[in-house]
């Protein structure tokens, strides 16, 4: 008796943590709707806006369907889930669930960031449905169900133990989730090339603001709110990871104010003035960054995390331009360059102590941690991997989905409806109406004076 | 938690009662906290629908009235809290009272009871702040500031709380909880209001909208209807999602306690919770997926004000069965909700009914149809683990269980249906006849912000520089360009 | 939960230490758990208010400023964090300490302790940044930005713990549950900071408003006052909602833990929680609806910005006593919170104190009254019950608990006062005579997005269209016109 109403407290406490958590990463996707259309140029805002509502939405039904089956169906082989399809089996952990879905659906949303402003609607159907439903899946599957080959828990590898002994640290997905929507959004934004107008005939950039920097801030501040369910929430259970999960929320917002300061100064020493919009990029580069070591590094890591993640987008950002390469809200460099950071950086500060904290011991033997912490190579090793693994299947599922909807004319719109504005040839009608459309006065005291006019 | 002592004591030997009752007492403190925190955040999240509420209104509407609309959706809130605190929760669940109103609690007066908390009662005012929120919408860009806080008052103080009495409180007419004397030994599944919440908001609007009529320009002299578009996008959108992120307080909250555990099975009500978020969350997507396609083939191009729109329909349709109700179940729910949304606006424009937000049509069509999509899949396991009582309670018609929730269900929509019109549309036909209900035609072109609220809500061009172009953050080269042609879709 | 293992352990025979240490253990964990989810989203709610702040701040100043105060908003947040996380929670509550200021945890050294966890620190934080927030309204559209990032550090770093460690350390001079000096044998009861949060940010930024002086345009010739209108309402009151629906995780969560038994009652700190959100939401509600019939009165129209500001006005008053009144109190809170922020407002036109977010009048004037008020209607049992210790504590004035509570409370507001008003004018002083406050007149015309931050917010027009006016979204009518007149309201 005493013991079943334990577990009732225990499974009620984690199940409410898991939920609460799952709603804030769903809040993120609120954030990438603000901070997608804020971005760009008013007459796409319908057209991305929508991108945005239909990758929660298509991503909801094929993960539903295919996704959390491929990621977390077990038992299953090293490479892919093959259990649970929509959810038929006996026992889901529908929070679990959930949790998973909501992460998923924020893959897509940083793709769809690359690829904005030029793409046909008919495209971000397909890849959006191929990335939650397939691309992403199997990745989580590696690095986060416990049959995966990259999992810390795997027993399959050399020896008997995780790949190197270790398995990759990849605590939130800066890999798993970011560099996958980093990585597919490059592919995307390099196969459809830069906007029209982007680039002079000299090769000079022209900046192409986006219309509502009010819309950027909104986002930001949403992402931010909703890293704090992304981030602590990854314990799954707040049981006997009190602290750990408070810690957590801890790294994650020094990180981010980190980058995000030294992004500030960067760009107020690079361009001359103070942008509000840098340091909404630098801000979530740092949580970008944090995200995959968050459980697992010292508050003070956290804060060279950042450092470094402001300087990582920056480079990035330069470079981007260098090479023509057009993408609209920075998604490949921030969620791309600063999610491969982030997990480098893990396998570089991970501290001994809460690593055997979040993932256990092996037995008697400790595991391995950062390098600079003294704990060897071999995380870093994992990390590295894990980079390489992360890059070279996304590239080779997406790539060539790209590739072939550019070959079918079905990626990138036409040049007039591309200048003409999205909204206008595909959706029915701008955003905003204008604002005085059949009056002229404006203030109460304008209409006091018309009235007085039209009585005298 | 007595029964927990009484099973313990004897486990314990010599001092086995005491003891007992000192860890009981542990444990019932727990799950009092546990339980308390998921109602309040859930209330938390019920109360970000408000916002979710203002944000689409504001963008569904044109400019010259977002002030007006805001205002009322503001004090939806402020208005309604004062309301529901000092009769609306009274009427609703004083218990222990007759079957069709309650008489306990006016004002809070000696609460809280063993029964029932401040959280519980926060959870249940987001609830009745929701009702008059819908109902805003229908009648919104022509409606009288002091109407909208008449038929505000009245509809969080003692319509809606009548109806969420029926149901929700243990002595109801129509409750499920009801054990000695269920309607057709069934009693209504209206988990998390379908019915009470979205039919009563959406019948009000329709009758607001009805008697008001339409507003100018919404019908051209051939009948015709004209698209009057709202002026952001960006807030709809934005709305929609709030509603999204407070829905997951709605359905999932309204079990109101979540550490209950369940006797046939390990997975206890935290795992009927998150059920209940799948299945609203998979109505939800379908439905937007539906009318995102259905939209497309009918009008010819992806709008997303639709999908917003039929997003909505989804969740308001499972919010009657989200409890007890497969994931499936949940999409079928969805793909004729958006059907049903669809065809409810092609009956408003053939019936000149002219509703900004569509409220009436998705609050109350896909509203009505959800009450009867539980009583048609409602499954027998859920069921009886979230409503207890005899095992022989009946369930869905196509699981196998008979008509008679059914029956239950078109009698609680024909009772809603009756209740609201005759306690509304008397309301609103009254303000009408004193000149109240609808603002004046010059007032109406002219925009409600400058005719009563004191300009309007955008301020884009700065009034006070002198230096013309530079301070202009719209117009950085002069724009003497003809106005585009009126929207024509 | 020694205490818990000491009850326990005689009761169960034998093997009663090491049974009860094993129960009691899993007590504690299921407990802190519960306490520090509780905690943790409270402090993400508070969080969420920093939100609020953006989106409230950038509707209320003109377009050519908005860049500016969302910078200033977002970088309170992240400068806030690593200010907050170096010296100020230290200075705040580094117990063992004086009872002036803490000096333990710099950078969070050896944390964490057996008192407090990151969770705490967490919580803390979001108020920290909350009071920069609230001062940055009061300087908003003329203020350099490195003044800005000074002032800022200053007061998150320094100014603001200094009080909350007066207040709400276990050592400060005014706490009270500094039991063994408590001041007047009472101690301030200032729950969740109307005087060590909103007074603290609106006296701040009273010195600023006052030493930079008005915006230019603000006041005519002849003295009068010129209203300058926010560019967009929807920003104002998405903030106003935001920042209702952070307030829930302000006050509640200021508890710090829900899983506590209260003796007394079966009702423990999750009932006394809900009640805090009531109090919270009818204080709001009441206010609101003061302000809105009061300025239909005094204004003429129904104004939804004053109905948010109102709002507010009543939120800040109530966090000092929300959790030791009750309901019907905080309606009074509320409505005298609406009549001192009209009052102040007056007051500040008389002055020619030019404050754009009334920032000043609402957080500092409405913050010391919730102070006074809570001095007089805090309620004996709730005040036993929340702050414990002896049962002689005196309470409010009006609920027969004698003068002491609010003779403390008086200090307590004269010694917030005297502290910003010795720390902030001094440095805003500085500023001035270095040069580094105000901006330029022209960059002041010009706005300071194009000249400080690199352009403006909003670009609806696009720069790359061939089509001209078509694309357009808000210029419909031909621009070459002259700019209307100021509005006079």
């Amino acid at each position: 008796m005493a013991s079943s109403m334990e577990t009732s407290v225990v499974e009620a406490i984690n199940g409410l943590f898991l939920l609460s958590s799952a709603y804030l990463v769903f809040m993120m996707q609120l954030g990438f709707a603000m901070l997608c259309a804020g971005s760009v140029r008013a007459k796409n805002t319908m057209n991305i806006m929508l991108s945005n509502v239909i990758d929660a939405v298509v991503g909801s039904l094929s993960y539903y369907l295919f996704g959390f089956a491929l990621a977390f169906g077990s038992p299953s082989n090293p490479f892919i889930g093959t259990k649970s399809f929509a959810l038929e089996s006996g026992s889901i952990d529908y929070s679990y669930f959930l949790y998973q879905w909501a992460f998923a659906i924020a893959v897509a949303g940083i793709t769809s960031g690359s690829i904005a402003e030029r793409t046909q609607f008919g495209a971000y159907l397909v890849y959006s449905f191929w990335l939650t439903g397939f691309v992403y899946p199997v990745v989580a599957h590696w690095v986060w169900s416990s049959d995966g080959w990259l999992n810390t828990a795997y027993g399959g590898g050399g020896g008997g133990g995780p790949l190197l002994g270790s398995g990759a640290i990849d605590f939130a997905g800066s890999g798993v989730v970011h560099l996958v929507g980093g990585v597919a959004g490059l592919w995307g934004s390099v196969i459809e090339g830069p906007r029209v107008g982007r680039f002079d005939a000299f090769g000079g950039v022209v900046p192409m603001r986006g219309h509502n920097a009010t819309l950027v801030v909104l986002g930001t501040f949403l992402l931010w709110f909703g890293w704090f369910g992304f981030n602590p929430g990854s314990f799954i259970t707040i049981m006997g990871n009190v602290t750990g999960v408070a810690r957590t929320a801890l790294t994650t917002t020094l990180a981010g104010s980190t980058a995000g300061l030294v992004t500030l100064f960067g760009k107020r020493i690079l361009v001359g003035h103070w942008d509000a919009l840098d340091v909404c990029n630098g801000l979530i580069g740092g949580f970008v960054a944090i995200t995959s070591g968050c459980a697992v590094v010292d508050l003070w890591a956290s804060v060279v995390c950042g450092f470094v993640a402001a300087l990582v987008l920056i480079c990035l950002n330069i470079l981007a331009l260098k090479f023509q390469y057009d993408d609209p809200l920075e998604a490949a460099q921030l969620h791309g360059g600063c999610g491969a950071w982030g997990v480098l950086f893990t396998g570089l500060f991970a501290k001994e102590e809460f690593v055997l904290q979040a993932y256990g011991s092996k037995g008697s033997e400790t595991r391995p941690y950062g390098v600079i912490m003294g704990g060897g190579w071999q995380l870093l090793g994992s990390q590295i991997i894990e980079i390489l693994v992360i890059v070279a299947w996304v590239s080779v599922t997406m790539g060539p989905l790209f590739f072939l909807l550019h070959k079918l004319r079905m990626l990138r719109i036409s040049r007039d409806e591309e200048v003409a504005g999205l909204d206008v040839s595909h959706h029915g009608g701008y955003a905003y109406q204008a604002h005085h459309d059949d009056e002229e006065p404006r203030f109460y005291a304008d209409y006091v004076r018309m009235q007085m006019n039209s009585n005298s | 938690m007595s029964t927990c002592s009484a099973d313990l004591a004897p486990l314990l030997g010599a001092n086995g009662t005491q003891a007992a009752a000192l860890i009981c007492s542990q444990f019932a403190a727990t799950t009092s906290a546990v339980d308390t925190t998921y109602l309040l955040f859930s209330a938390y999240l019920v109360f970000a629908m408000q916002l979710g509420f203002a944000m689409l209104c504001a963008g569904s509407v044109r400019a010259k009235n977002t002030m007006n609309i805001m205002l009322t959706n503001v004090l939806d809130a402020a208005a309604g809290g004062l309301f529901y605190y000092l009769f609306g929760y009274a009427f609703a669940f004083g218990v222990p009272s007759n079957s069709f109103i309650g008489h306990r609690f006016f004002a809070l007066r000696s609460f809280p009871s063993a029964d029932a908390d401040y959280s519980f009662f926060l959870y249940q005012w987001a609830f009745a702040i929701a009702a008059a929120g819908i109902t805003s919408g229908s009648i919104a860009e022509r409606t009288q500031f002091v109407a909208y806080l008449i038929y505000s008052s009245f509809l969080t103080g003692f319509v809606y709380p009548v109806v969420s009495h029926w149901v929700w409180s243990a002595d109801g007419w129509a409750s499920a909880s009801n054990l000695g004397n269920l309607l057709f030994h069934s009693g209504v599944i209206d988990f998390a209001g379908s019915g009470v919440v979205h039919m009563v908001g959406g019948i009000a609007g329709l009758w607001g909208a009805l008697i008001e009529g339409p507003r100018i320009g919404r019908f051209d002299h051939a009948g015709r209807m004209v698209t009057l578009r709202g002026h952001s996008a960006s807030l709809v959108v934005l709305g929609t999602f709030l509603l999204w992120f407070g829905w997951y307080g709605f359905n999932p909250g309204s079990f109101l306690k979540i550490a209950v555990p369940y006797t046939s099975t390990i997975h206890g009500q935290w795992s009927a919770v998150g059920r209940t978020a799948v299945t609203t969350t998979l109505a939800g997507c379908t439905a937007a997926l539906t009318t995102l396609f259905g939209k497309r083939i009918l009008v010819g191009h992806w709008n997303v004000l639709d999908v917003c729109n039929g997003l909505l329909g989804g969740f308001a349709a499972i919010t009657s069965g989200c409890s007890v109700v497969d994931p499936w179940a949940a999409i079928i729910c969805g793909f004729v909700a958006a059907i049903v949304l669809i065809s409810c606006n092609k009956l408003a424009e053939k019936l000149k009914l002219d509703d900004p937000l569509e409220a009436a049509q998705l609050h109350g069509g896909c509203g009505a149809w959800g009450i009867i999509f539980t009583a048609l899949f409602a499954r027998e396991t859920y069921v009886s683990q979230v409503y207890g009582g005899n095992s022989d309670r009946p369930y869905g018609l196509f699981m196998g269980g008979g008509g008679r929730l059914l029956g239950a269900h078109l009698v609680l929509i024909l009772a809603i249906i009756g209740w609201v019109s005759a306690t509304m549309g008397p309301l609103f036909f009254g303000l009408h006849k004193l000149g109240l209900l609808r603002i004046s035609a010059e007032d109406e072109m002219a925009g409600m912000d400058l005719t009563r609220h004191g300009g309007f809500a955008y301020v884009y061009h700065d009034e006070d520089s002198h230096s013309g172009g530079a301070s202009n953050g719209f117009m950085i080269k002069p724009a003497p360009s003809p106005p585009p042609p009126a929207n024509s879709v």
